[in-house]
C-alpha cells in the first residue's frame, strides 16, 4: 500500500496534468473531440464514484441512472423554469437526489445481495417512467434548448464567464467536469481514509457484527447511499447543461450497468478505480470508433479478456504490500 | 376478464420457463447471469435458422437450440466463469463478466443474424374461440410445451442423480463437496442446463413472437424481476415469479389501460414496495 | 507474479490491436475523398433504424465511387461514409458528433431518435455541421435552430393525410392509438391524436402504451381490441414490433384497419405476421414498383448484393445522401461553408432520380410546419401491405 | 451483589413454536453466568433476545433499570450490553488492529462529520482509541499480529479477536456465544483464563456454552434451560446435584453433563 503522502503527491500530479497538460495538448493537436470525451469521462466517473461508495458498504447499486436523471431534471427545471443560476443548481440537484435516496434508501437498504441490486435496477426504470409521466418534466418531449451556464461574478469581478459568449464552450465544460471530478475523488478519498471509510468497510464485511459493536448500520447505510446519489445527481445536472437538453432516456439502465462496470474494471478495492475504469471503457470505445461495425465485438472481447487476467480490477496491477488496501 | 386471465396464465407460463434457467445458475454458482437474455435470443435464432430457413421440423429446431446453448453454457462456465470465480476477491466480479459476455453475444448476434426482427411460419394454424376467450392454437401448444418443460425440469431436479447433486450444491457448496459431490462437474452441468433452458424457451417462443437481435438485455431484466418476485435461487420461486409477473402485466394493462402511460410505473413501483416489505421475495432463501 | 506479467502482456496486446484498428486507414483512392457522416443507432433493439441509414449511404457511395466518383464544382470526389454507433444514447450521440467535427465533416445523417437529435444540436451548431435527423420534434427545425434538416415525413404531416384518406375511402369513424412508452412514440401519438380529433374522428383510446421491450403483445392489445375501433394507429412503432402487434390483434379477433406513420419493412412483416399483416398501412419513400425508377431498382439490387437483403426502410433513407450531394453540386461553396448550404436550400431543385415520373423533383420543404425550409421533400407514399409486398394507396406531398 | 441485568418472563414464539418460555433470571454485577441446556433448549434464542437481535413475544429485559428489549441492537450495545458471535465472526478484510479500532466507534464523541473533517475532538478520539486498542491487543496476546489481515488468523486467535472486538466497545455486560466451541483441552483452558481476565477488568460476563467442564470451572452461577423453560439456577455444585438437570441431559443422548 502506498503511503498517504505518496498518494497525495500522485493525485496532485494527476490534477495538474488534467488541468494543464491534457487540455494544452488536446487543443494543440486540434483534437476537440477528445475534450468532450474527457468531459464525459469525468462526469461518468463522478457518478461511478457514487456507485463505488455503495460497493464499499457491500451493496451492488445498479440504480445510479435514476439519480443522474433526477439531477439532470432538477437542474434543467431550476434553470429553465425558475431562472436559477446553473451553478447553484448543481448542488441543489445533488441534494435533491440525496433526499430521494434517503426516503427510498431507508426501506430498500435492508435488502442485500442481488435483491438490492434488482430493486435499484427497477428504480432506474421507475425514474424514466416518472419523467415520462410527470407534467413538470414535460413528459415525452423532454426539456430542450436549455440555456448555457451563466457567469459567476463576485463584487464585480467575473470569476466564470457566461458560457454562451465563449468561442469554445467545450473547454469550459471540460474544466467544469474535471474540477468537479478532482474534488469528488479527493473527498471520497478523504472519506475512505477517515473513520467513516473504516466503518463502511466494516459494514461491507459483516453487518451483524458491526451492529453488535454498537454501530448504527441503518444510519451509515443511508448516509453512504445519499452520498452516492448526490454524486449521481451532480453528474446528471452537469450533463444536462453540456447537452442543453434532458430526456427521460438521457440516463438508462444501460448506463446504470456501465457505472457498475466502471467500478469493477478499475477495481472495487481502490478509491480511484472508477476513474480508471471509466477512462478505459469510454476511451476504449472512442478508439474503437475506427473499427466501425466490429466496435462492439472488439470492445466486449477486450472486456472479457481483462476480466480473465485481472479479476480484481486494473489497479490490482499496482504492487501492494500485504492484503490490506483501500 | 376471462381473456385477461388466459393472457396472464399464458404469459406466466413462458415467463416461468425464462426465469428457471436464470435461477438455476444463480442457485448453483451465485452468478447473476446478465447474458441470460442473450442466450434466449441465440436460442431463438438457432430455431429461426433451422426451422424458418432450412425448413426442418420445429421439434428438430428446438433440440438444436437446446443443444447448442447447452454447449455454449458449458464452455462459458469452464473457460470464463470458473477461472474468474477462483481468482477474484469479490463474488460480484462474476456480474461484470456476465455483463461483458452479454455485450459479446449482442455483438455476435448482430453481426451474424442482422438487425431485423425475425419470425417463422406458424407451427399451428387456427384460433380457439369460445365466445369469452380467444386463443390461437399455436399459443396453446407453446404454453402446454412450456408447462411440460417446467415439469420435466422439476422432475429431473427431484429424481435424477445429477438433479440431486445440484440441489445439494445449491443448498450448501461446502457441505456438498464434503459429501463427495464433484462441485466442478455439477457447476458446469448446471450452467449448461441453465443455458439450455434459455435456448429452449427462446426457440419455443420464436414460433409466437419471433426474435429480434437487440432484445436480450430487456429479457434479462424481465427475468431478474421474476426471480426477485419469487425469490432468488429457488425453483418454485422462479415459477411463482413468472406467473405473478405475467398476471400483473395482463391484469395491469387492462385495469389501468385508461391511464396507459403509468401502467408500468405502477407495476414497477409496487414491485419496489413489495421487495422492501418482503426482502426475499415470495419464497427465496435469505442472502448471506 | 507471472500473473501480473501475463496481465501486462495482455494489456499490451490489447492496446496494440486497438491502436492498429484506430490507425488503419481507408484504402487509397484515386480521387480526393469527401467524407459524409452518420451518427445514429446501429446496435441494440432499434438497430434496424440506423442500419438502414448506413447501408443506404454505403450502397449509394459504392455505386457512385464505382462510376468514377461524384463531381462537385471542378473536383471529382470519392465518397467515404464515416459512421458512429451512438447506441441510442444521447451522451454517445454528442461524442459521435464531436468525432464528425474532428474529421472535418460538415454533413451528417442522423441521429435516429429525439433525445439524440436534441443533444447534438449545440455541437452541430458550434462546428458548422448540417445534420439530418429522423426525429420529429419541431424545436429541432424551427428558428432559432437552423442546422437540422428533417430526413423524412413527420407523423404530424403524414398522419392527417392518412386519416383523411381512410375517413373518406374506408368509412373510418373511430380511432385507437397505441404507443411504446418512450419519448418518440409518445410524442408521435400525441400529434396523431390531435390530428385525428381535428378531422372529427372519435378517438376511443389515446392512453394505451407498452414497454418497448415487450415480446408478447396479447395483453397489450386485449383492451383495445375490446373497444372495436375502425382504425388502430401504431404510433412510432419499431419495425420489429409492428408484426407482433398486428398478429396479436388479429388473432384476438380485431377486424378493423391498422396503420402507422413510420417506415416499415415488408420482409419483416411477412415473417412476423404472414397474411395477418395484409391491409397494414404504413409510409414509405420511393418504394412501390408502380412508382420507382430504374435508378431505384438498381439501388435495391446493389444494396441486396452488398448486404444480402434489402430493407424497405431504405426507400426513404436513400434520399438523405442524394440531397446532400445534389445540394453541394448546386453550390460547391457549401462544401466548406454550411451557410452557403442554408442559402442554397431555399431555391434548390433537382430531378428526383428514384421516381419514374420525369417531373418529380428534389426540393426542401417544411415552411408550413417549421416556418423555414428544413425538411427533405420525400414523396409521401402511403402503402398497404399485401402478401409480402407494399402496394401504393396514394402518394402525397408535404410543403 | 446487585443485579445489573434482569430477564423477566421472557417468551419468544416462532410461528406457534415456543422457543423461550417464560424465562426469568438476573445477572449480577461482576459475575460470570453461564446458560446451558441440551440442544434445542432455546439458549441461542435467549441470547439473541438479550442482545436484542430478536424482539421478545412477551416479557422484557432490563439493564440498569431500563428496558432494553425491543430496541435496535446497536442501541443496546451503546448502553453497554455487547454480544460476540459463534466461531470466527470478525471483519475479515481489515487488519487485526483495524478490527478493534473500528469497534471503538460507539465511544466516539466526535460526530461522523467531525471524523471526515479531522477536528480536534476527532483526533483526540482517534488517539484514545489507538491507545485502548493497543491495550486490548496486548491483553489478548494479539499485539504481534496487529498488522495481519484478520481473515488470515488461525482459529484460536480469531476467537480472541472476537472478544477483543467486544471489549473495544467498553461493555458493562459481555455476552459470549459458545466461546469454547471446537477448542481442544489446552485451548479451552487458556480461553477460560481469558474470560476470567475479562471479568477482572470489571466486565460482567454471560455465556452460552456446551463444554461442561469449562462451564463448571468458570461460572459463578449457572442457568439451565430445557425446552425453552428454565429448569434450574444455582452455583456449579448445586447444578451438578440437581435431579431435574440430570434428567434433562439424560433425556438427550448427544450430550453429557460431565459429572
Amino acid at each position: 500500500m502506498m503511503s498517504d503522502r505518496l498518494q497525495i503527491i500522485g493525485y496532485a500530479v494527476f490534477a495538474v496534468v488534467m488541468l494543464t497538460v491534457v487540455p494544452f495538448f488536446t487543443v494543440l493537436a486540434g483534437r476537440n473531440d477528445y475534450l468532450y470525451t474527457f468531459t464525459l469521462i469525468a462526469l461518468l466517473s463522478i457518478a461511478s464514484a457514487g456507485v463505488w461508495i455503495t460497493f464499499a458498504i457491500g451493496r451492488i447499486n445498479i440504480g445510479q441512472s435514476a439519480y443522474a436523471l433526477v439531477g439532470g431534471y432538477v437542474s434543467a427545471i431550476l434553470v429553465a423554469t425558475y431562472g436559477v443560476s446553473f451553478w447553484l443548481s448543481i448542488p441543489l440537484a445533488g441534494l435533491f437526489a440525496a433526499c430521494i435516496a434517503v426516503v427510498i434508501g431507508l426501506p430498500i437498504l435492508r435488502l442485500r445481495g442481488v435483491y438490492f441490486s434488482m430493486v435499484t435496477l427497477v428504480s432506474t426504470e421507475v425514474a424514466r417512467l416518472s419523467a415520462l409521466a410527470l407534467p413538470i418534466t414535460k413528459g415525452a418531449k423532454g426539456m430542450v434548448n436549455l440555456p448555457m451556464p451563466g457567469p459567476i461574478a463576485i463584487g464585480g469581478i467575473t470569476l466564470v464567464p457566461d458560457f454562451a459568449t465563449l468561442e469554445n464552450p467545450r473547454i469550459a465544460f471540460y474544466y467544469v467536469a474535471i474540477i468537479l471530478m478532482l474534488i469528488t475523488f479527493l473527498l471520497v478519498w478523504r472519506l475512505m481514509r477517515s473513520r467513516i471509510g473504516q466503518l463502511f468497510v466494516a459494514l461491507q464485511q459483516n453487518e451483524d457484527l458491526a451492529q453488535s459493536a454498537g454501530i448504527d448500520i441503518a444510519r451509515l447505510r443511508v448516509i453512504a447511499y445519499a452520498i452516492s446519489s448526490f454524486l449521481g445527481g451532480v453528474a446528471g445536472a452537469v450533463f444536462s447543461a453540456v447537452s442543453q437538453s434532458v430526456y427521460p432516456s438521457s440516463f438508462t439502465t444501460q448506463d446504470s450497468i456501465n457505472f457498475m462496470l466502471n467500478c469493477f474494471l478499475g477495481g472495487l478495492g481502490y478509491v480511484f478505480g472508477p476513474i480508471v475504469g471509466t477512462f478505459v471503457l469510454r476511451f476504449g470505445w472512442d478508439l474503437l470508433f475506427q473499427a466501425q461495425r466490429f466496435q462492439l465485438l472488439i470492445y466486449a472481447a477486450i472486456l472479457i479478456g481483462l476480466m480473465l487476467v485481472l479479476p480484481n480490477g486494473l489497479l490490482s496491477l499496482i504492487p501492494s504490500r500485504k492484503g490490506a488496501k483501500r | 376478464m376471462e381473456q385477461v386471465l388466459v393472457n396472464g396464465l399464458y404469459l406466466g407460463a413462458q415467463y416461468a420457463l425464462i426465469a428457471l434457467g436464470l435461477t438455476l445458475i444463480f442457485a448453483l454458482m451465485n452468478v447473476l447471469n446478465f447474458a441470460h437474455g442473450q442466450m434466449y435470443v441465440l436460442g431463438g435464432f438457432v430455431t429461426y435458422t433451422v426451422y424458418g430457413q432450412w425448413h426442418l421440423p420445429f421439434p428438430v429446431a428446438l433440440v438444436a437450440s437446446a443443444v447448442s446453448l447447452a454447449l455454449i453454457g458449458a464452455l462459458l462456465e469452464k473457460f470464463l466463469f470458473r477461472p474468474v470465480i477462483r481468482r477474484s476477491k469479490r463474488d460480484e466480479s462474476t456480474m461484470l463478466l456476465a455483463a461483458a459476455v452479454a455485450f459479446l453475444f449482442d455483438a455476435i448476434i448482430l453481426l451474424v443474424f442482422g438487425e431485423k426482427g425475425r419470425g417463422v411460419p406458424k407451427i399451428l394454424n387456427g384460433v380457439l374461440n369460445t365466445g369469452t376467450i380467444v386463443i390461437p392454437y399455436d399459443r396453446i401448444l407453446v404454453a402446454a410445451l412450456a408447462v411440460v418443460f417446467i415439469a420435466g425440469f422439476m422432475a429431473f431436479m427431484q429424481f435424477s442423480k445429477p438433479g440431486r447433486a445440484m440441489r445439494a450444491l445449491a443448498q450448501d457448496r461446502t457441505a456438498a463437496q464434503l459429501m463427495g459431490v464433484n462441485v466442478n462437474r455439477y457447476s458446469n452441468f448446471g450452467f449448461a442446463l441453465g443455458a439450455l433452458l434459455a435456448g429452449l424457451v427462446g426457440g419455443l417462443l420464436v414460433a409466437i413472437v419471433g426474435v429480434n437481435s437487440g432484445i436480450g438485455g430487456a429479457i434479462s431484466t424481465k427475468a431478474f424481476l421474476m426471480v426477485m418476485i419469487g425469490g432468488a435461487g429457488v425453483v418454485g420461486g422462479a415459477i411463482a415469479g413468472g406467473l405473478v409477473l405475467g398476471m400483473l402485466e395482463a391484469v395491469g394493462l387492462t385495469v389501468l389501460h385508461a391511464y396507459g402511460d403509468i401502467t408500468y410505473l405502477v407495476i414497477f413501483a409496487s414491485l419496489m414496495i413489495f421487495l422492501a416489505i418482503r426482502p426475499n421475495g415470495l419464497m427465496g432463501k435469505p442472502w448471506g | 507474479m507471472a500473473n501480473r506479467r501475463s496481465a501486462l502482456t495482455f494489456l499490451g496486446a490489447a492496446s496494440a490491436i486497438a491502436l492498429t484498428a484506430a490507425l488503419a486507414l481507408p484504402a487509397f483512392a484515386a480521387n480526393p475523398v469527401l467524407k459524409i457522416g452518420f451518427v445514429g443507432v446501429t446496435s441494440g433493439p432499434a438497430a434496424a433504424w440506423g442500419t438502414s441509414n448506413v447501408r443506404s449511404m454505403e450502397t449509394l457511395a459504392d455505386m457512385w465511387n464505382a462510376a468514377g466518383g461524384v463531381t462537385i464544382g471542378d473536383v471529382t470526389y470519392d465518397l467515404d461514409i464515416v459512421t458512429f454507433d451512438d447506441q441510442k444514447d444521447p451522451k454517445l450521440a454528442i461524442q459521435g458528433m464531436e468525432k464528425m467535427a474532428q474529421e472535418g465533416i460538415h454533413y451528417v445523417v442522423g441521429p435516429n431518435v429525439d433525445d439524440g437529435a436534441a443533444a447534438v444540436r449545440p455541437v452541430a451548431e458550434k462546428n458548422n455541421i448540417i445534420y439530418f435527423p429522423y426525429a420529429f420534434p419541431k424545436e429541432l427545425y424551427t428558428a432559432p435552430a437552423s442546422n437540422a434538416v428533417l430526413g423524412m415525413i413527420a407523423n404530424y404531416q403524414s398522419g392527417p393525410a392518412i386519416y383523411k384518406y381512410l375517413q373518406d375511402n374506408k368509412g373510418v369513424k373511430t380511432v385507437a392509438f397505441l404507443a411504446a412508452n418512450e419519448s418518440d412514440p409518445l410524442s408521435q401519438r400525441d400529434g396523431g391524436v390531435a390530428a385525428a380529433k381535428a378531422l372529427g374522428l372519435e378517438v376511443v383510446a389515446d392512453q394505451d402504451t407498452y414497454a418497448n421491450d415487450t415480446t408478447d403483445f396479447s395483453p397489450v392489445v386485449t383492451p383495445i381490441v375490446g373497444l372495436k375501433p375502425d382504425l388502430l394507429v401504431l404510433s412510432g412503432v419499431a419495425p420489429a414490433n409492428a408484426p407482433l402487434i398486428i398478429r396479436a390483434a388479429r388473432e384476438l379477433g380485431y377486424t378493423g384497419l391498422i396503420s402507422t406513420e413510420t417506415a416499415q419493412d415488408a420482409a419483416v412483416l411477412k415473417e412476423g405476421a404472414g397474411d395477418l399483416a395484409n391491409g397494414f398501412i404504413s409510409v414509405g419513400g420511393a418504394s412501390t414498383p408502380e412508382i420507382r425508377s430504374d435508378e431505384m431498382v438498381k439501388f435495391i439490387e446493389t444494396y441486396t448484393a452488398k448486404f444480402g437483403e434489402y430493407n424497405d426502410e431504405s426507400n426513404t433513407k436513400v434520399y438523405a445522401l442524394q440531397y446532400i450531394i445534389d445540394t453541394l453540386k448546386a453550390n460547391p461553396a457549401a462544401l466548406e461553408n454550411v451557410d452557403e448550404f442554408k442559402k442554397t436550400i431555399d431555391g434548390f431543385s433537382a430531378p428526383n432520380p428514384y421516381l419514374k415520373d420525369p417531373e418529380a423533383k428534389l426540393s426542401y420543404v417544411g415552411s408550413t410546419s417549421f416556418g423555414q425550409k428544413r425538411q427533405l421533400a420525400v414523396p409521401m407514399v402511403v402503402n398497404e401491405y399485401q402478401n409480402g409486398e407494399f402496394v401504393t394507396l396514394f402518394v402525397g406531398q408535404v410543403d | 451483589m446487585a443485579p445489573i441485568l434482569t430477564v423477566t418472563n421472557l417468551t419468544k414464539k416462532f410461528s406457534g413454536l415456543v422457543a423461550v418460555n417464560d424465562v426469568s433470571f438476573s445477572l449480577n454485577q461482576g459475575e460470570i453466568l453461564a446458560v446451558i441446556g441440551p440442544n434445542g433448549a432455546g439458549k441461542s434464542t435467549l441470547f439473541k433476545l438479550i442482545s436484542s437481535f430478536l424482539r421478545p413475544t412477551t416479557g422484557k429485559v432490563t439493564f440498569e433499570g431500563e428496558t432494553i428489549s425491543g430496541r435496535a441492537p446497536h442501541a443496546v450495545a451503546r448502553k453497554g450490553v455487547v454480544r460476540t458471535f459463534q466461531e470466527a465472526t470478525i471483519f475479515k478484510a481489515l487488519s487485526v488492529r483495524d478490527n478493534v479500532l473500528v469497534a471503538h466507534h460507539l465511544r466516539s464523541r466526535a460526530g461522523l462529520a467531525g471524523f471526515f473533517l479531522g477536528t480536534t475532538r476527532a483526533r483526540a478520539d482517534e488517539a484514545e482509541f489507538a491507545r485502548s486498542t493497543d491495550d486490548i491487543l496486548g491483553f489478548l496476546g494479539l499485539k504481534d499480529l496487529a498488522d495481519a489481515e484478520a481473515g488470515s488468523l488461525p482459529q484460536g486467535h480469531l476467537r480472541a479477536l472476537g472478544i477483543a472486538i467486544g471489549l473495544a466497545t467498553n461493555p458493562k455486560v459481555l455476552l459470549l456465544d459458545e466461546p469454547f466451541a471446537g477448542m481442544n483441552h489446552d485451548e479451552t483452558m487458556r480461553a477460560v483464563q481469558l474470560v476470567k481476565g475479562v471479568r477482572d477488568r470489571g466486565v460482567t460476563v454471560m455465556l452460552v456454552e456446551h463444554d461442561m467442564p469449562a462451564v463448571m470451572k468458570i461460572s459463578d452461577r449457572i442457568v439451565v434451560l430445557n425446552f425453552g423453560q428454565k429448569i434450574a439456577e444455582g452455583t456449579p455444585s448445586e447444578i451438578q446435584r440437581n435431579q431435574a438437570v440430570i434428567d434433562a441431559y439424560l433425556g438427550s443422548e448427544d450430550e453429557s453433563i460431565g459429572i
